[in-house]
């Protein structure tokens, strides 16, 4: 038994799809293994801005095309083997390279021309174009010696292997040693990381499919932390003493789109939309109708911040949110309603709406049946809109059929959100025009949204080294969005969690202010966290829990038997 | 002794040659058992080649040992079972086993069941059990509590009110039996085919019932074939009687040639273990298991049991080859004293030599 | 017409007095009949089966959403990597083909890659297959057992106070929904809020830090506890009604008089007479039953957390994951046609009227 | 009065259903061991009735008063664990309709062996053997106690019946039609056998038949049963050839004897309605349908009286109705009949 | 086949009340005079039946609330936005179940999703019983008495029913939500073609020990058809197994509604209470304490399920020559 040391253990839900690095796409994968596998950069708590990790430092040439890195040199992997240039180079280029291992980390590496090894410090990066997200690669770096033999004897079927070989070998603070599937999994401490052994000496991931039961486990202690809590649950934790709970700033974002008249790239029109929608006036109008801070009420019971911008406030530098004049958008339906009058949307009998085209104002909206506030806004927004005179006809619907309707434009309105990351260009590229479908139903992003502004301001601040002028363009490039009222976002709804405090002492929250726990871009909160004082393994309880448990349970039988066979012995002679 | 001239049997005209109301034509009844866990191999011939005539207004005992195929012969007359071989003919024409003519048939030919207790439905009153005929044929009718009433009463169960209402648990053995012969009787059947009708009744309203057959026979024409292993039944009420064993019959003829002069042995044995039968020399009880309708015996099927074949005196008649080796044929059906017995055909009957009727093929 | 003596038919012979031998039921021909009663009915089996492969593979294949977007829904993916998937889970090809390499891959037990953990539907599902027949199999059974008993209780004296009791509870439990039953009990039982103890864990099927043999099935037991409650509570209601009401037809029966005068305790003639006949009914429903329960510890196993089959749906139905879903369905319905198949043979042995 | 069996003035009336029926009306009955007594009677005339209520087997809710005593023990006061005793050891039953009395999922076998190991009557390991006996005294093979009941005939099950009730050598057999659904030739087999253990064993045996010529064959009495009364009782050959009550004179009347011209052809009945148990006609309950019928019948509901009495006014035949000897005395002596008589039946 | 099939097995269903002046009317009026008076006899006794009343009165009360909730709830209350509450407030004054997540009187959810969890509970209970009867019935009797063509229809009965049978109830249902469009009706056929199959299974095994009956070939003899035997005979009998099952169903399809609901087949938009029950399952009111939004629903169900129950057991009582007169 080696389970003396400190633990933490972690409710998770998600299955595992792989521990492939080069294919696991899972949130609970990418999660578990970041802390498996370091990066070049990682991101710093305290500033949100790229930070050292495996690279000590970084330059770029004057044309912004080529980047060079600068390894740490006291970087081991877990089997003692040193990390060298050689293996960041192997470990990119394979995904340039191989089909197979680009599933997971593809889009980072689609516009490297090419990636050396200098030497054993030094990592040349080569580009086809200047590329402002090259200090978030979220690629993890993997030991060549290891993964290569792996590449080679797996051939075309390496898109198949789940990387299942434990303990893995990698450099970062954690070494996972177990995993039974939809039971646990297991990660140990590595005691010789770079910066310095993480507090606790086992990481450990409980499958708990269902939350309540992962909350009422927390109450009990079995496990030290639970996340993507609701409210209820927040508020209900709150007074519970020993556990301490985080409401952080969303990293997500909430939103609709309107079909706006979808189109290929080649400007083939396909789908069928409501043909009303490609008028400006009317998608201002239906988001001029509906009250932000009534969704943050209703239908994230206050745990959201009510949305004006694309990018979430947590991320300062790229948030842009419309302020006085910009704000033409803000909720005030009876500017709604004179904007649709003026534009020749009229009331009919029934207080619906027609277009000036003639027709009926009536809309499909889209809404995902497994999230809990989308539905809820669903419901506040189709009401809403009747304010407005534009009925709605509420699909609350599986994804499946949700985003079949979205891939043929078979919608009005269709609900979204993204989870943005510390570098929001990937968020940004997806209403690109280049986005836009080749064929009907190969789209890259979630709305027919094709803009020439917007296009030539993304071009630009992808190209822009310069954070500041970067930002800049970024708040530009969301003012248009804005503007079009293609892209319509409601809220961005806070993270919710929680932990035991008799079992984590302090951990690092991401960003320092306002930041998450579960899912940082870095590994700070389980590197930082340290066993409480008074931490009893939590799992410590089970096998006197089990005496009791089956004590009680046995006891019961017993009495219940004995009930059984009293009253039977009572009435055996009186019976006929 | 001999009953040719009685003056009912004349009466009611067996000789006359016209064409019997109900007709079994070599009928044979096989169940052949599935396959499945538990075995049970092989084909039983239940009935295994019957010719039996009942002729309109005419009433036929079938007599014999428990299992010899009379329920079987009966349902089949019935349209019950489908017969494996032979036919049945009603009025001279082949029954029709299509559902419309089974109907009308089954109008006018009526069964009463053997088993009292299972053939009412639990869970329906009497009334409904007896008026379950008329409704089938005739909806429901103005008169149909007189007709329920009147069916009861006749069958004995006075006054019917007292009955109407009543489910079967609550009846005793006897009152079933009649329910189900008053359910039989409401459509006023032409022929009635009746297994142990009167099993369970007493004396007194056995002879009640009896007489009621007897009646409808006179007023309406009623012909009835009856399967009792009561021998008293049959000098009761039937005109003529046919002894069945093992799924054939083995001797026919009048009541009185045949229970007054039996020729087979086994119906002299029948008639042996009465209890108070005056026959000299003692019950001739047979021995050995009731014959399996599944292994039914070469030559005469009554030999493994047949006390004239052990008593040696088939072998003094020089039959007792043919007895184990040589199949009697199949008896017709028609009025006569017919014995498929070698034994008998050799020797002649005990008081009254005849002849077995010589192979013949039909 | 002639009848012809058919030797065939069984023993006879010259001389032999005695009547030949009534047909046991271990006759000659016994081994054989049983057998091919029992090809019959795996012959059956098996066509039900093709038949359900069939149907599960077109029916998911119906159902709305494109897999591979599903998969990448909400992550940073390219065209090309999307396309790579389809290509890798063989959905660029006409369905028929699918179908094909599909049914080719059944001869051998391949169910196909589930497109979510990128493993062998087989594997997946072998690895859970024992956490739920364990679960499932102890629940029904004793479900089973309880509900019978209770039933006898009930239909014995209908009407009378443990009948109503006993319906009255068994049908509480059966109309709450299993989830709620099994988070109030979690809620109730394993959290330890207010003066009650977390006499439970609240999921999981076993302490994985426990080593020893005899500890690791301790524990399991343990964890047991809840989820083979809530499942019992919810189920053997179902038992008890059918037993309840097939008892009291049963009631009437002539024999159970029988048993009484020949001096039977109560209780001897209720179990001895009545509940044997009274059970056949009932062992078609649990039959039934069990061949159900398999996919019926879904919300059981998705609440208890518990590492099983039911779970594994549940998580396949969330992306939606169509390989594992469909090659869960067929093992579900596997179960289901070898549960009937096994009533088929079992039926006989419990009714002798239906042994041919 | 040590005898086997004594019932007195049993009435039992049954309560399901539409209102009450009394089927059983101030029965009494007696039986030494060793004795045979038969029981005839209309059909519906309570004799299952009677048999039912000696084991007080009678369906729940149904009223039962009147002294059972069974070898001096009185059945209906007796405490159930004591009742469970007397069953099946004390007195025994082959039920009417004994075919569908034999649970269809158990082994014939198993069946018979039951009250053997309920009543330990034999060691465990001797059961097996008395079970084939027991088959082979019914004229079954042992070999058929492997055998579910639905594989026998009904000649065969009541056979099974009939060797599940001699198990346990009970003291009374009480065999209700037992030998109704059987063939002649198994008939005359089984009340061989019958005969033969009542005398052997000197059991008593209360016999329900509808069969005079059975009853007369294998009773020593008979009594004559009509609307859930004893109307007479005596020497089974003289009721039954000589009887003194009109019903039982039509009863036996009724009888077909093969042979008797006088009654082929000639089906005797019972004119007039069968009593109603729940609203039984004042006086004699025969009164309606008797061709002897007097104004005084329908006042006086005659006791059994002594048939043709010896000096001492003791008779071995009692039967109830005014015409036989004494009653008539009885009755226009104005004195209360009925407890000397009834007392005189039991010797 | 024209067979009359007394449809309703009333008690004593037949009129012993002696010979009445019956002249001058029709076979037909005569007909339904019969059946208004076995319908009569059958109402009059199951009002005797305490149990049994006290049954139906819940569920006609349930029902008339639910009938005439747009009488008395405000529906702007019911919608989001019209939420006359604070979220989560526990019962009290104003609403005596407290609210939701929206702050909607849960109370008033509750009689409003009566509506649709009633309609839900009694359609798919009345699809599947009645399909699951039917083809129980049919398969069984053409099995065992209707001749080659009748068995060759009976065994594709069968056919079709096992194959249903093996074909894993939820799974299918899920799938059958995920195809059809979202909605009440979805449900109903859900649930209704999913759950048959059990019933007829256990419907034919019955059929098939009624039919060995010998009544049921006194029926025949009688000349009674298929109609005939399987209305007369064979309903009634397997009228208390048809009992039991409805009287399961109805809380099985209610509870259903929200078990496809957890699956994430449901539809969350319409207010019912399997869909309340999930609304609280994913609002995390279970862990949180709230209590008052999880327990009512589910008792809701309970009641539901116990007074269909004992409406079932009454009728059962009453047609049940041998439980007549007890209880
Ligand atoms: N469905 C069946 N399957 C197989 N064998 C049968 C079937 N029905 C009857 N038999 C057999 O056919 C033979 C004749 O039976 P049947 O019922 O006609 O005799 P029975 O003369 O009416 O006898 P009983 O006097 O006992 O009523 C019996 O041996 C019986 O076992
Ligand atoms: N459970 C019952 N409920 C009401 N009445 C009943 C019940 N059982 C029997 N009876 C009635 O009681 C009377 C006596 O029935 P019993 O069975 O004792 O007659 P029995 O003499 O045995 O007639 P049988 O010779 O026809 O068998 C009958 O009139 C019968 O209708
Ligand atoms: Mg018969
Ligand atoms: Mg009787």
């Amino acid at each position: 038994q080696e389970g003396d040391g400190s633990r933490l253990t972690v409710a998770i839900a998600q299955q595992v799809d792989s521990f492939n690095p080069f294919t696991a796409q899972l949130a609970v994968t990418t999660n578990i293994l970041r802390h498996v596998y370091d990066r070049l950069v990682t991101i710093d708590p305290e500033t949100n801005g790229p930070a050292p990790s495996l690279a000590e430092g970084w330059e770029t040439s004057e044309d912004g095309l080529t980047w060079t890195f600068d390894l740490r040199d006291d970087v081991y992997f877990s089997d003692g083997e040193q990390l060298t240039a050689d293996d960041v180079a192997w470990t990119f280029t394979t995904i340039m390279e191989n089909d197979a291992a680009a599933i997971a980390s593809g889009n980072y590496v689609s516009g490297f021309e090419k990636v050396t090894a200098e030497d054993d410090r030094t990592v040349v990066i080569e580009l086809d174009e200047p590329q402002a997200t090259m200090t978030a690669l979220n690629v993890p770096i993997v030991p060549r010696h290891v993964w290569e033999p792996i590449l080679e004897e797996e051939g075309d079927a390496f898109s198949e292997y789940t990387g299942d070989d434990l303990p893995t070998v990698g450099s970062g603070p954690f070494v996972l040693t177990e995993h039974s599937r939809g039971e646990h999994i297991m990660l140990r401490a590595n005691p010789d990381h770079w910066r310095g052994a993480p507090g606790f000496d086992e990481l450990y991931f409980r499958y708990y499919s269902e939350k309540d039961a992962a909350v009422e486990a927390l109450r009990s202690g079995e496990v030290s932390f639970v996340y993507e809590l609701t409210d209820a649950q927040i508020t209900s934790l709150e007074s519970v003493e020993d556990i301490a709970v985080n409401i952080a700033d969303g990293k997500r974002f909430q939103a609709f789109t309107i079909n706006p008249g979808a189109v290929t790239q080649d400007g083939e029109e396909f789908g069928d939309g409501h043909p009303a929608l490609e008028d400006l006036t009317l998608r201002q109008a239906i988001v001029k109708a509906i009250d932000n801070e009534e969704i943050v009420r209703q239908g994230s019971n206050g745990q959201a911040v009510a949305a004006g911008g694309y990018i979430p406030p947590r991320y300062s530098d790229f948030h842009w949110s419309p302020e006085g004049e910009e704000a033409i958008l803000d909720f005030d339906p009876d500017a709604a309603n004179e904007m649709l009058d003026e534009a020749g949307y009229e009331r009919g009998d029934d207080g619906v709406r027609v277009s000036p085209d003639g027709d009926r104002l009536e809309l499909r909206m889209f809404v995902h049946s497994d999230r809990p506030d989308n539905v809820q806004a669903g419901l506040v927004i189709a009401e809403r809109l009747a304010d407005v005179g534009i009925e709605i006809d509420n699909r609350t619907v599986d994804p499946g059929i949700l985003s079949d309707a979205l891939y043929d434009a078979e919608y009005d309105l269709i609900f979204t959100g993204w989870t943005v990351n510390p570098d929001p260009d990937y968020v940004l590229s997806i209403h690109t025009c280049g986005a836009l479908p080749t064929e009907p139903g190969t789209m890259q992003g979630d709305a027919y949204f094709c803009d020439e502004e917007y296009d030539e301001l993304y071009e630009a601040q992808l190209a822009e080294y310069d954070p500041e002028k970067r930002a800049e363009l970024i708040h530009r490039l969301q003012e248009v969005l804005y503007r079009e009222a293609v892209v319509n976002v409601l809220t961005y709804p806070n993270i919710l969690e929680a932990y035991r405090t008799d079992q984590i002492e302090d951990l690092q929250l991401e960003p320092a202010e306002g930041g998450n726990i579960w899912g940082q871009d870095g590994y700070w909160a389980w590197w930082s966290a340290q066993p409480a004082e008074t931490s009893g393994s939590p799992t410590g309880g089970p096998s006197t829990g089990a005496v009791i448990g089956i004590g009680v349970g046995a006891l019961v039988l017993v009495v219940a038997g004995a009930f059984l066979f009293f009253r039977r012995r009572s009435t055996m002679e009186d019976r006929e | 002794m001999s009953a040719e001239t009685d003056p009912l049997t004349a009466a009611v005209g067996t000789d006359t040659g016209e064409t019997p109301i109900l007709r079994a034509e070599a009928v044979e009844v096989a169940f052949s058992s599935g396959v499945g866990p538990g075995g049970g191999r092989g084909t039983a011939r239940a009935v295994d080649g019957v010719d039996l005539d009942v002729a309109a207004g005419e009433i036929v005992a079938l007599v014999g040992e428990s299992g010899c195929g009379k329920t079987t012969l009966a349902r089949t007359l019935l349209g019950l079972e489908r017969p494996t071989g032979g036919r049945v003919l009603f009025e001279g024409a082949p029954l029709s086993h299509r559902s419309r003519d089974l109907r009308d048939y089954r109008r006018r030919v009526q069964l009463v069941q053997q088993d009292p207790m299972g053939s009412l439905n639990p869970r329906r009153t009497v009334y409904e059990s007896v008026v379950e005929g008329l409704r089938i044929h005739e909806g429901t009718t103005v008169d149909e509590y007189e007709r329920v009433a009147g069916a009861l009463s006749r069958a004995g169960l006075r006054p019917p009110e007292r009955f109407l209402s009543r489910y079967p648990h609550e009846l005793s053995g006897g009152q079933r039996q009649r329910v189900v012969i008053a359910g039989a009787l409401i459509l006023d059947p032409e022929v009635l085919v009746a297994d142990e009708p009167v099993a369970s009744l007493d004396a007194s309203v056995r002879g009640e019932i009896l007489r009621l057959m007897l009646e409808l026979r006179e007023n309406l024409g009623l012909s009835a074939l009856v399967a009792t292993h009561d021998l008293g039944l049959a000098w009761n009420i039937a005109d003529r009687v046919a002894v069945m064993y093992l799924g054939r019959v083995v001797e026919v003829g009048t009541v009185e040639e045949v229970l007054s002069a039996p020729e087979h042995p086994y119906t002299r044995a029948l008639l042996s273990v009465l209890p108070d039968s005056g026959v000299e020399e003692g019950p001739v009880v047979l021995g050995g298991e009731p014959p399996d309708p599944k292994r039914v015996p070469t030559g005469c099927r009554f030999h493994p049991r047949c006390p004239v074949l052990a008593s040696g005196e088939a072998e003094r008649a020089g039959v007792a080859d043919m007895c184990t080796s040589v199949d009697p044929e199949v008896l017709a059906g028609g009025p006569g004293h017919r014995t498929a017995c070698h034994w008998a055909a050799r020797v002649g009957g005990p008081e009254s030599p005849r002849t077995v009727e010589g192979p013949m093929s039909s | 017409m002639t009848t012809t003596p058919t030797a065939a038919d069984g023993p006879t012979g010259a001389g032999a007095d005695d009547a030949p031998a009534p047909a046991g039921p271990r006759g000659p021909g016994r081994a054989a009949s049983v057998a091919v009663y029992v090809l019959g009915r795996l012959l059956t089996a098996i066509v039900s089966l093709f038949a359900v492969i069939v149907a599960g593979f077109f029916l998911f294949r119906i159902l709305p959403g494109d897999p591979v977007r599903a998969m990448t829904e909400g992550r940073e993916v390219t065209a090309e990597q999307r396309e790579e998937l389809r290509r890798q889970f063989g959905l660029d090809q006409p369905l028929w083909l699918q179908f094909l390499d599909y049914a080719k891959g059944l001869l051998h037990f391949d169910l196909g890659v589930s497109f979510q953990y990128r493993e062998p539907v087989a594997d997946l599902i072998l690895e859970r297959l024992g956490p739920t027949l364990l679960l499932a199999g102890t629940g029904t059974i004793i479900a089973a057992l309880l509900g019978l008993f209770l039933g006898t209780r009930a239909g014995w004296r209908p009407g009378g106070r443990g009948d109503r009791i006993n319906t009255a509870v068994a049908l509480f439990f059966w109309s709450v929904p299993t989830f709620w039953l099994g988070l109030l009990l979690i809620v109730l039982l394993a959290s330890g809020r207010g003066f009650m103890p977390g006499l439970f864990p609240t999921g999981g099927m076993v302490d994985p830090t426990l080593t020893g043999p005899v500890e690791r099935a301790l524990s399991t037991a343990q964890h047991m506890v809840l989820p083979i409650v809530t499942m019992v509570a919810v189920i053997y209601a179902q038992y008890l009604m059918i037993m309840r009401s097939s008892l009291m037809d049963e009631k009437g029966a002539d024999y159970l008089t029988t048993a009484r005068a020949k001096g039977l305790r109560d209780a001897l003639v209720r179990r001895r007479h009545a509940v044997p006949n009274a059970l056949l009914p009932t062992v078609t429903l649990i039959f039934l039953n069990l061949g159900q329960v398999v996919s019926g510890v879904i919300l059981v196993e998705t609440v208890f957390s518990w590492p099983g089959l039911g779970q594994l749906f549940y998580s396949g139905l969330q992306v939606p994951d169509i390989g594992l879903v469909q090659g869960l369905f067929v093992v579900f319905a596997a179960s289901v046609i070898l549960m009937n198949l096994l009533a088929d043979l079992v039926y006989p042995l419990l009714d002798p009227r239906v042994r041919p | 009065m040590s005898g086997l069996l004594d019932v007195r003035d049993l009435n039992v009336t049954y309560t399901s259903g539409a209102g009450d029926v009394p089927a059983v009306r101030g029965v009494d009955l007696s039986l030494e061991p060793g004795d045979t007594l038969g029981v005839a009677g209309e059909s519906g005339s309570g004799k299952s009735t009677v048999a039912l209520a000696l084991l007080r087997l009678l369906p729940a809710g149904t009223r039962v008063t009147g002294r059972i005593l069974l070898e001096g023990e009185d059945v209906l006061t007796m405490k159930w664990g004591r009742l469970r005793a007397v069953r099946w050891v004390g007195a025994s039953v082959v039920f009417q309709g004994a075919m569908h009395s034999l649970n269809p999922v158990r082994r014939i076998g198993d069946q018979i062996a039951e009250p053997l190991m309920v009543h330990g009557t034999v060691p465990a390991k001797r059961v097996e053997e008395r079970v084939a006996e027991l088959l082979e005294q019914v004229g079954l093979p042992a070999s058929r106690a492997q055998d579910h009941p639905h594989r026998l005939s009904g000649g065969q099950r009541q056979r099974v019946m009939i060797a599940m009730a001699l198990a346990c050598e009970p003291r009374l057999i009480i065999a209700d039609e037992a030998t109704t659904a059987l063939d002649v030739m198994i008939q005359a087999q089984i009340l061989a056998l019958l005969e033969r253990l009542v005398e052997e064993n000197g059991i008593g045996m209360l016999m329900i038949s509808h069969d005079l010529s059975v009853l007369s064959a294998t009773c020593k009495r008979v009594a004559v049963m009509y609307a859930g009364r004893i109307v007479e009782e005596g020497p089974a050959h003289q009721v039954v050839h000589d009887p003194a009550h009109p019903y039982a004179s039509a009863l036996s009347a009724a009888f077909p004897k093969i042979g008797d011209p006088a009654s082929r052809l000639a089906p005797r009945g019972l004119p007039g309605d069968p009593p109603d148990p729940a609203d039984p006609p004042s006086g004699c309950a025969f009164r309606p349908r008797c061709a002897v019928a007097e104004t005084v019948c329908a006042t006086v509901d005659p006791p059994l009286w002594p048939v043709r009495p010896d000096e001492s006014g003791r008779s071995e035949r009692h039967a109830a109705c005014v015409h036989v000897g004494s009653g008539r005395d009885g009755i226009e002596g104005a004195s209360t009949p009925g407890e000397t008589s009834t007392e005189e039946t039991s010797r | 086949m024209s067979a009359p099939t007394g449809s309703v097995p009333g008690p004593r269903p037949e009129p012993p009340t002696g010979p009445e002046p019956t002249a001058g009317r029709s076979p037909r009026s005569l007909a339904r005079r019969r059946r208004r008076e076995a319908l009569l006899r059958f109402a009059r006794e199951y009002a005797r039946n305490r149990a049994g009343m006290f049954g139906l009165v819940s569920l006609l009360v349930i029902g008339a609330l639910a009938l005439t909730a747009p009488l008395f709830i405000d529906q702007t209350h019911l919608t989001v936005t019209g939420a006359p509450g604070d979220p989560f407030q526990p019962p009290g004054g104003d609403h005596p179940l407290g609210t939701d997540n929206f702050g909607r009187s849960v109370l008033d959810l509750i009689i409003w999703g009566a509506r649709v969890s009633l309609t839900v509970g009694l359609l798919a209970t009345f699809v599947s019983v009645s399909l699951g009867t039917l083809a129980g019935i049919t398969a069984g009797h053409f099995g065992s008495s209707g001749g080659t063509g009748g068995r060759v229809v009976a065994s594709i009965i069968m056919r079709v029913t096992d194959w249903f049978l093996v074909l894993p109830t939820l799974v299918l249902a899920v799938a059958l939500a995920a195809v059809l469009p979202r909605g009440t009706g979805t449900i109903i056929l859900a649930i209704g073609l999913t759950v048959w199959p059990a019933t007829a299974r256990l419907v034919r095994a019955q059929t098939l020990a009624v039919e060995a009956r010998p009544y049921v070939e006194r029926a025949r003899a009688l000349g009674g058809g298929h109609a005939h035997v399987m209305g007369w005979h064979v309903l009634p009998n397997v009228m208390p197994v048809v009992l039991a099952q409805t009287t399961l169903l109805v809380a099985t399809s209610i509870i259903a509604e929200s078990t496809l609901a957890f699956l994430g087949m449901g539809d969350p938009t319409t207010i019912s209470w399997g869909a309340l029950l999930q609304a609280a399952r994913t609002s995390g009111a279970i862990s949180a304490g709230i209590w008052w939004y999880i327990v009512p629903p589910g008792l809701a169900i309970a009641v539901v399920a116990l007074s269909f129950t004992l409406c079932g057991r009454a009728v059962e009582a009453v047609i049940n020559p041998r439980l007549r007169g007890r209880s």
